[in-house]
């Protein structure tokens, strides 16, 4: 064990910050789910310089260095402590471009993976369906075969930038006499199709950082198809496993732990600084722990990723572990404010924007979305514990 | 020895449900909080028809001159439907005239707030939760200066009862001169809180000396009211978690009759019924049992805040994605429950107020 | 609603005093499990009175008094004041009895029930076995019908008093190929019976409080049998809801509490009173509203009761939630005594006899046993809310 | 940048597990437990000749010269078996003697420690965990007075190293006229704690004048080793729970086949795993990262410390009523986890440490 960064790293630390200070009147500013201009250009800069797509070949657009997960993690730092924006996150980036380099075909790699990166081109995903959530293989948007397309009818939901997106990738039951699993086709077309209905997904924050999507009738060509027909359910695998990891990141909890120190440091209740009350510092201090914890165990994971080796059960736990963290994180903060803590939509003294609330509710959809913290327990009892799966039920027949 | 509910106040409470079931529908409930300010003079308006703010004021003023239960079974009955329409104002400002009121203020104001003319906000935030940003009332000659947060049922208030930092009383129209009215946007849009700044405000001094006492009694009340309102919040949300699982398929089986789903509901219920009987034992001590009138009900708001908070993550676990959207609105339960656990001292406060009151430390 | 009893009541209260005060020296020691003469003679005098088997009928060694739930609270609670032992509590006396009264023979109840009542002759329980806990209809213990004796052959677990007991009720497989709980006797027989051994059983409190049983060819004349050949499931499950109903206590829990009001009174840390610790005086808050709530909801039941009225979901969740709260005010005490709460065995320094580590581990034994916490979930979700039930499975041959 | 533990680490502790397989099985440590003092001497010469004790004893006086993260792994190892031998006590004497230790005495007494001749306990009770019953050392001229209570690893201790309440640090032989030493039982049977009460006792001071820093450094070591104890215990009581959840068949079915019960395997595997990452984060700070030592050490302690007591509960819950007999020994690792909770900070005490340690609030 050792925690320290050798030689290499280090020169690599300070190019990273040089360059951004470097090129400090280039930062862009932080806008909406669709990338402006400068946006765009700061991402092309990054590309240029290995500080985004780094190791994606050049031929896709990328800047196609050898995978170097320390590297990527002194990015990250960097960037953080610098307060640059980094490389553009969005479902585009995260999910589809490793799926087509992984799946797609030639074509689909040179004409869709560059324009994505730069973030000329945005995507959103087609998965859940108000009756397939946990149980996302018995989703019902059907693709009916007229020869030369699929024909699409059927409702997505929680597709987070349909509004803004050019185009969607989508799951999409193509083969209804399959079993459920092997009937799924996984489809990318443009969101200016025909027949395409958005329609914003109101949440309990108050904002609409969902939508539902309509189709009736949409025409997609048949070759707008990711893998082969009836294999979607396994190319979206691929990379759900891949969205699953991004929540929970120990170093968001850090951040906000630091926030709440902040807040006991300078609110008062009856004139005391609330971290003179031992009940919200004991609070702290407990979660303090939990961050270093999550933090140490992201340290392991970075470790194990180097010497690629198998995440195991300190990989299966991030999720579950990490939103519930955050969310706990909130309630420190809103019960340490107090009245000052349900203040909200703008009201004077609200605190941060509204942000604890904000996060306490949207977290509570974070542990509920994308595999409920149910699911996750699953998961870790069966894959981790090798724990034995639920046993099948007796027909509906024999229920009776 | 008889510890349960009288048909009379279970047909009131009914009668309260029924009424709400009609005029404040989901529907309508989700365009009172699109609103600016939370007003509904519909609800308000068939609340008064009920007697509802007429609960606690005494007969010998037009009131119904019943107990702090008859007015806990109301207010559960509102957060149920989380109702918009002001009603722990209008409550304890009628204690607060009835307990140090001049025999003119209650003649004047008693009735009014009996027939629901007029609502009151009640400005006792500091006193009862401790002062926030060094807020506080200073009283002198009868006129006050300084700032009162988290002042209840603010945006209908005719009038306010205001606490200053030396324990005493004031009334004072909501138009007075000098006086700074901020409405304050928390979660729940379904009542108002706001803040006053009195700039040298004249005001009416509710003339007794015990006025101490009085806030205490109203803070207490208050808590008892919260306590309710979230008793029947989180009962809604469990009944309405309930419901959704015994509908909702995935997997080939509905996911109530998955063992986590299932349990989940069973701590619900668990937490949920001895909460019930706390909240029930807290209202009545108020009046029947006034040694333990500060103890339980402290108790009662810290309890229910930590159980309300419970039911309304795991409710809306139950329900998965759906349950954070708009689309059935249970979010509208969840944050009348959050804004009921910081109102007139969260769970950490109470729980201190509650071992002051058994003499183990010093106030 | 109204808590104040009224004039007949408060009279009662009076007598049941008086009684006390007046028959103080009659008060016996408290000892193991077995009856003294002493408290034999006690527990005559309080059946003579009626404050012990209070509305069992004469003929069967009762006081044969009216049901009065309010009364017996009062005795309940004037014994508790005046710290002297209330009628004696065993599972022949709160188990055996109600079932022979309900489905015993006039013989059975003759000449059972009397001695029981007395404390003359003890019982032992003989229900779960190793691989019969949860799932006690499961159970294997075999009685072959011989013509004239049921021949029993098998293990019992968790029987409490069965080194001091005279007799046991015990459930037996009966009918081997009947479905699983239609296949089950209820029998009464001498532990004294050749081919019995008890061997105690050790729990992690040190202390043996149970034992196990061994049968090994027991002959047990068919007449003595409660209810039908094949019936005994139903028969122990007309008691074993009483069983349920007892752990909870919430007056058990406030005892407790006050308890630790007083370590926290009198014990310091560095000097400080525990009490001025605000995070134990937090914590005595927190459960001491749950002891409050539970207390509320035992009036409830009681008033219910009166009324004969179903208790609904105010008695279901009784025993979980009751045994977490005194388990959870064990550990509490134990936290707020800190290295001297772990102090056992008799330990120099040790605290009220190490009563809180046995609590603690011996409350965790009643979450788990008599129905664990989970079967209790079960029972509230499918009996309270209304829940379906746990669909059946696929037969083992569809599994593979 | 490498945040595993390397082959020899592993080797070693698999060593240990081995030993300790081979030499304190379930029938061992049962009849250790019964005995009125927790000794055996067959185990303690396993560790001896495994080098346990000789750890963080430096090479120059016979030692192993490891780190804190060496300790902790054969700390863990030791609480995955509730192995009885001194442990921490000749660990942290060791780190008490060569920080403050004159030549004279390390040369005499570390390569007794290392070997495992001398095993030795600690008195630090008083200023790790806060004096309970007023307990405390003072120092006049070289003599002690006063009472030192839980002192670790006290059966078998050769000597003792003593804190007193000002802050040095002393070293006392077992013998010593003038020393009472009474054991303490408590409810875990595999380790010795007890009570010293000085009559005037001769004892040899440890001459560094930075004895205040090392008496930290002993509290912050300590809890670490005791945080690795709970982690290795908690995790044996989880592996148990799985394996006997795959075995245990109740209606038909493995019980770990039911959501409920894997659920609970979830939720320990969830708890435990990052509180390994936080126990070896803790180690290493002790000796790479000196600015967060002990605020590491107090999260690792506070942590285990409540992880451990869910895991506790919560595996028992597993195993339903056979897990809380003697028929399994599962109750062994319960209780090893019980009083590790309690040692040398309770996790209260230990997050307050973090707080302070950090300049939140003053000492």
């Amino acid at each position: 064990m050792d925690l320290a960064y050798d030689a290499t790293y280090t020169a690599f630390r300070d190019e990273v910050r040089d360059f951004l200070r470097t090129h400090r009147d280039r930062v862009p500013k932080r806008t909406g789910h669709r990338p402006t201009d400068e946006q765009i250009a700061w991402q092309t800069l990054l590309i240029e310089h290995g500080y985004a797509a780094r190791t994606i070949p050049k031929q896709y657009g990328g800047h196609g260095a050898a995978p170097d997960i320390l590297k990527s993690r002194i990015i990250a730092e960097v960037f953080a402590e610098e307060g640059a924006p980094g490389s553009l996150a969005n479902q585009g980036i995260s999910m589809l471009v490793p799926t087509l380099l992984e799946l797609g075909t030639e074509e689909q790699k040179t004409t869709l993976i560059p324009p994505t990166l730069r973030g000329e081109l945005v995507w959103c995903q087609g998965y859940s369906e108000p009756g397939a959530g946990s149980d996302l293989a018995s989703l019902k948007t059907r693709g009916e075969d007229d020869g030369e397309n699929f024909v699409i009818n059927g409702q997505k939901i929680w597709t987070s930038t349909a509004h803004a997106a050019d185009m969607i990738f989508c799951l999409v039951r193509t083969e209804p006499d399959a079993p459920k699993h092997e009937g799924i086709s996984y489809l990318i077309f443009s969101m200016k199709t025909p027949g395409i209905e958005v329609r914003p997904l109101l949440t309990m924050t108050g904002a609409a950082e969902f939508n539902e999507v309509f189709f009736t009738d949409v025409k997609v060509p048949k070759t707008q198809i990711v893998g082969a027909r009836g294999q979607g359910w396994f190319v979206a695998n691929a990379t759900l496993k891949h969205e699953r990891g991004m929540l929970g990141d120990p170093n968001a909890a850090h951040a906000r732990l630091q926030a709440i120190i902040e807040i006991l440091k300078t609110e008062t209740l009856d004139g005391q600084r609330l971290m003179d009350h031992p009940l919200y510092l004991d609070r702290l201090m407990q979660l303090q722990a939990r961050v270093i914890a999550m933090q140490a165990n992201g340290l392991r994971l970075l470790t194990a990723a180097q010497r690629k080796e198998a995440p195991g059960m300190a990989g299966l736990i991030v999720k579950l572990q990490g939103c519930e963290l955050n969310h706990q994180l909130a309630a420190l903060a809103i019960d340490a404010l107090g009245e000052l803590g349900v203040l909200y939509h703008g009201s004077p003294h609200q605190r941060a924007g509204g942000v604890w609330q904000h996060r306490y509710m949207f977290d509570l959809g974070l542990i509920i979305g994308g595999g409920t913290a149910q699911i996750q327990k699953n998961i870790i009892a069966e894959r981790g514990l090798g724990m034995p799966r639920e046993p099948k039920l007796a027909p509906k027949s024999a229920k009776a | 020895m008889d510890f349960a509910l009288s048909p009379d106040q279970i047909a009131m409470q009914d009668s309260l449900d029924r009424t709400l079931e009609r005029v404040a529908p989901l529907d309508r409930v989700r365009q009172i909080a699109a609103q600016d300010l939370p007003t509904a003079p519909e609800v308000r308006a068939a609340l008064a028809e009920l007697g509802a703010p007429a609960v606690l004021v005494p007969e010998a003023h037009g009131g119904l001159g019943l107990g702090v239960l008859d007015a806990a079974l109301l207010s559960e009955t509102l957060g149920r439907h989380t109702a918009c329409a002001p009603f722990v104002g209008p409550c304890l400002a009628a204690l607060a005239l009835d307990l140090c009121g001049s025999e003119g203020q209650k003649a004047v104001w008693l009735p009014l707030i009996a027939s629901g003319e007029a609502s009151f906000g009640v400005a006792i935030s500091e006193p009862a939760s401790g002062a926030r940003m060094a807020a506080g009332v200073r009283a002198e000659n009868g006129r006050l200066s300084g700032q009162a947060l988290f002042v209840i049922d603010f945006a209908q208030a005719a009038a306010f009862i205001v606490a200053d930092v030396a324990g005493g009383l004031h009334l004072v129209a909501a138009d007075a001169p000098g006086l700074t009215r901020t409405a304050l946007t928390t979660i729940d849009r379904t009542r108002s809180v706001g803040e006053l700044v009195f700039g040298d405000v004249a005001a009416e001094p509710l003339p007794d000396r015990d006025s101490r006492a009085a806030i205490a009694r109203m803070r207490d009340v208050g808590r008892v009211l919260l306590a309710a309102d979230t008793l029947g919040a989180a009962q809604r949300m469990l009944e309405r978690a309930v419901a959704y699982a015994a509908e909702r398929q995935q997997f080939g089986r509905v996911i109530g009759s998955f063992q986590a789903v299932k349990h989940l509901c069973a701590e619900m219920a668990a937490e949920l019924e001895p909460a019930r009987a706390l909240v029930w034992y807290a209202a009545y001590a108020q009046d029947a049992l006034p040694a333990e009138a500060t103890l339980t009900a402290a108790h009662a708001k810290a309890h229910l805040g930590e159980v309300g908070r419970f039911v309304a993550r795991t409710a809306t676990e139950v329900f998965g994605g759906i349950g954070i959207t708009d689309l059935l609105g249970l979010h509208y339960t969840f944050k009348r429950i959050g804004l009921d656990r910081q109102l007139l001292g969260a769970p950490e406060r109470a729980r201190r107020d509650a071992a002051v009151a058994q003499g183990f430390i010093d106030a």
